[in-house]
């Protein structure tokens, strides 16, 4: 292809975008207004499993020492837990700080408890994330292998209940947002395949005075990735000013507790955004290639 | 150079356009194709094309068959012809100019060569003053010249017009004419469907008639001798 | 019966395609109107159709001004008047027959007169064996005719017919004329803008004749005398 | 209109529909396409509302009576809180059973309150539920002005949040929802848009000959009609049956906590049922004869 060849091309396609103006703007508006649907259902989903994963992060194990374990023994059963990789954070919780918690659970109702200081039947522990919450029933056995811990609890029963929750959650938002994806690529690939539709007799005309099918492709191609870009860019610009608004709006209302578990707008921003370009240009270049093909034939 | 071999053309819905149709044109020849409305004049040229496909028979262009072509190979043969269509088939988002220099475009002239070619040939077919106008701006008459400028715009071995003066009065179809033969005997093959009679007759070229999809006359120096 | 009064049309681009255009028709005339291509004969017939405005002067059709006309009246303007259409205008999806047809049904014919009729000019033009062919299946000649049939099938009072027999070969379009004198004969105005020098000299009607968007001559009993 | 003409433009209609098959089954498939996209996220939304509504009918008040009540007194005041409107039910919580539940509560730190049967501390109250939640603070106070109640909790911390969260998610869904309407409403009408500029010969060549705008409208609007109501009855069909395996498929495994609290699939498919249609023929007839307005001006 000669140099001359690929300038003639993109004045085609941007000549093509301004006579048809009116198609232009619907082939735009069409990429604009699903990539929207996506992005918004993304969003949804990016922040349910955020706020999944956070949740999941609250799991905690507590292992319990025996009643008779000297200080010494504490740290090396410290150093051991230190060594283990699936251990995230933690945290020593002598028996006194226990007792003190459990009168701030109870509450109003702390004279139930009082004279316990003195001879206080709870236990030294330690209280333990893991980085991988599924694990935690394996992990448990493991660390009461270690002497000195006299049992680890971890809530079988809260953690798979949330571990299903979340994972439900996961894999719901994830259905949902591949489901209309896959329609909103359908319908936009319709659309597409519309406004070829309308030049059919355009192309057809080209092919006759004796284009190749990649002469005839270019321009419309050049043209799908011109309004394709356009309407990437355009959805960004929405989407991700209309988040920033979102959050920011929210942190100074009532709304706060929530809006603080959301991922922050610029790194949402920075995430979605060659997702959307490399989306926008696609559908574009892509559409339009596929709904000539069958134009191509004569 | 052009060979044609027992040629039937059945249409999907049974109508046979075409039955056995035999001739040959030689090189520099200047043929014309008459006959009645729907006789299969239009059908011809469409083979010729590979816009229709000959249901049987072999087509020989320049010692090649290409009765049987791969899509990829249209358009190779496409570009050593030059077509009038009978009804214009102009882009309607490009102006005269670049209709014309589209011809030239595909086959990846220098735009050098396209700035000077394409007012030569919209001055041939006057229409210098028309060059920046829209297909639908223009009259029929019009388009068709803008039809025939792209043809002959890239000096083609053959030249094929259906019905180049069907929407022209008699003095610019002589004017057309008279550019057509001048073509012709600088060396270009031109095959012509029509029904002007006076062109025809004024010519005193080869004639073929064609009635009802079959050959019944073909005549050098003939007339337009097609009676019902 | 129809009065054109200092027309002037200036298309949008700035083009003047008609300038100062005086004539009358008396009902039951038959009126040529011939000219170069693109003197104008076809932006006239669109004004007359409401299809184009004038920029300037007044129309009047039976005694009533139709220069300015609301949306909504056009239609009912539309249906006093046959017209042949010089890019034939056929409904694609709908076959010859239900093309005719569909010009009786719009004014709500019965379906008992629409299947009488059809059938009945589709035999003039010489079309019975086509009637079940969409447009895209029909050779040029035989498109024409369709919309030729189209406009004669409610026997309207005024026809107007932009070149239709420019794609029919000389006996085809005898025919046609001798079915449009038939016509004429009948009372129906005919307004028809042509090429065809033969068929003009032959008529021996009134000719008026265009160049440059200006009546140059109008003459009863006159022929193709257009020179340039 | 006579009768006749009506048939012919049902003719018209239906023959349109099948000589462009291509195109009505773009058009067919696109309204299904936005109709799935409304419907599944209106399928959230009411799940989403009727989780929310099952959240707030659990706030309760507790009423705690003085010490000194005796049993008809408790009787009086019950009848008083009956004969509030406001009320939903109303449960009464001896001390006795409040100590039971309170040691349960407390699990396996029973213990440490051993002994205080004989020395119950704690009140009788009644437990009642409210029909307007946001109205808690109002009918707390009224309560408590009945003679006999010493004081009314009902955890306004909590209660506000959990206010708070169902308010925010319920309007986050509807705003959600309306969005992501207004989105594919706009995409459906570009899509008829550019089926009917892919006619707009058609349509010219109609009016040149003579016909009335209305007369061009009419087979549009027939089609329009079959084409949206056959998209709605797929796209009813598909979510419908869809969501009835989905709840179904749901209840039988760990996700019945979930499942359970999702409105049933043939409730469901009632409600949305009459919308669907509308939707559909709506779409189709008013999208065809706004589309067309631009080519009838001939
Ligand atoms: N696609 C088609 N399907 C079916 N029949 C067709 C098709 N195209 C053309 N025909 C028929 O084939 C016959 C020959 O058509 P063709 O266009 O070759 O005629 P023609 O000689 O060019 O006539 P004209 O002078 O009117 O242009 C006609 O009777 C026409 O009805
Ligand atoms: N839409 C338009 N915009 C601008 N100019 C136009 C338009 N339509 C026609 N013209 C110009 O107006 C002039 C008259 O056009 P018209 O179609 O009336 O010619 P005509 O006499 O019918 O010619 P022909 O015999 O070739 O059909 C032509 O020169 C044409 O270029
Ligand atoms: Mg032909
Ligand atoms: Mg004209």
């Amino acid at each position: 292809m000669k140099i001359n060849t690929f300038r003639n091309f993109s004045r085609d396609a941007i000549h093509n975008i301004w006579r048809n103006s009116w198609m232009s703007v619907a082939s735009v508006s069409s990429v604009v207004a699903v990539l929207l649907i996506i992005g918004l259902v993304l969003i949804f989903m990016v922040n349910v499993q955020y706020i999944a994963s956070f949740v999941e992060d609250k799991i905690e194990l507590k292992a319990f020492l025996e009643l008779d374990v000297e200080y010494e023994e504490i740290i090396e059963i410290k150093e051991q837990l230190e060594s283990n990789e699936m251990i995230g954070t933690i945290i020593y919780e002598s028996k006194e700080e226990a007792l003190e918690k459990f009168s701030q659970q109870i509450g109003e109702r702390k004279d139930l408890i009082s004279g316990l200081e003195e001879n206080n039947p709870l236990q030294n522990s330690f209280i333990l994330t893991i980085k991988d919450p599924s694990q935690a029933g394996e992990i448990a056995k493991s660390i009461e292998r270690i002497k000195g811990v006299e049992e680890v609890k971890y809530g079988e029963e809260i953690v798979d209940k949330v571990l299903k929750s979340t994972r439900f959650i996961r894999s719901l938002t994830l259905i949902v947002t591949v489901i209309l994806a896959i329609i909103s690529i359908f319908i936009i690939s319709n659309t597409i395949k519309l406004t070829v539709y309308g030049r059919k007799k355009e192309i057809s005309i080209m092919k006759y005075v004796g284009a190749t099918n990649w002469y005839v492709r270019w321009p419309f191609l050049i043209e799908g990735a011109i309004l394709g870009l356009i309407g990437a860019l355009l959805a960004l610009l929405i989407l991700g000013y209309s988040y920033y608004y979102f959050t920011g709006m929210a942190q100074h209302t009532a709304l706060s507790i929530i809006s603080n578990s959301l991922v922050p707008a610029g790194q949402m921003i920075n995430q979605i955004k060659w997702y959307f370009v490399i989306g926008g240009l696609s559908i574009g270049v892509i559409g339009s290639i596929l709904s000539m093909r069958k134009f191509l034939k004569v | 150079m052009l060979q044609l071999v027992d040629i039937c053309k059945d249409y999907k819905n049974g109508h046979r356009a075409l039955n056995n149709i035999n001739f040959n044109v030689e090189r520099g020849e200047f043929v014309f194709i008459v006959g009645a409305s729907g006789a299969g004049k239009s059908t011809l040229i469409k083979l010729l094309l590979k816009e229709e496909n000959a249901t049987s028979g072999r087509i020989i262009l320049d010692n090649r068959e290409i009765t049987h072509l791969k899509q990829k190979e249209i358009p190779y043969l496409r570009r050593n012809m030059g077509v009038v269509f009978q009804d214009f088939r102009l882009l309607p988002n490009k102006t005269v100019y670049e209709n014309v220099a589209f011809a030239m475009e595909i086959i990846e002239q220098h735009p050098k060569q396209i700035r000077r070619q394409v007012p030569m040939v919209l001055a041939m077919v006057g229409l210098s003053e028309r060059a920046e106008h829209y297909p639908h701006q223009l009259s029929g008459g019009e388009q068709q010249r803008v039809s025939l400028a792209r043809a002959i715009v890239n000096n083609p071995q053959l030249l094929i017009c259906d019905e180049p003066t069907g929407n022209l009065d008699p003095n610019t179809s002589k004017d057309i004419m008279e550019k057509l033969n001048d073509i012709n005997y600088r060396g270009t093959t031109i095959i012509m469907a029509t029904h002007a009679r006076e062109i025809v007759d004024d010519a005193q070229k080869r004639v073929i008639t064609l009635s009802n999809g079959e050959i019944i006359s073909d005549q050098q120096k003939g007339g337009y001798n097609y009676e019902d």
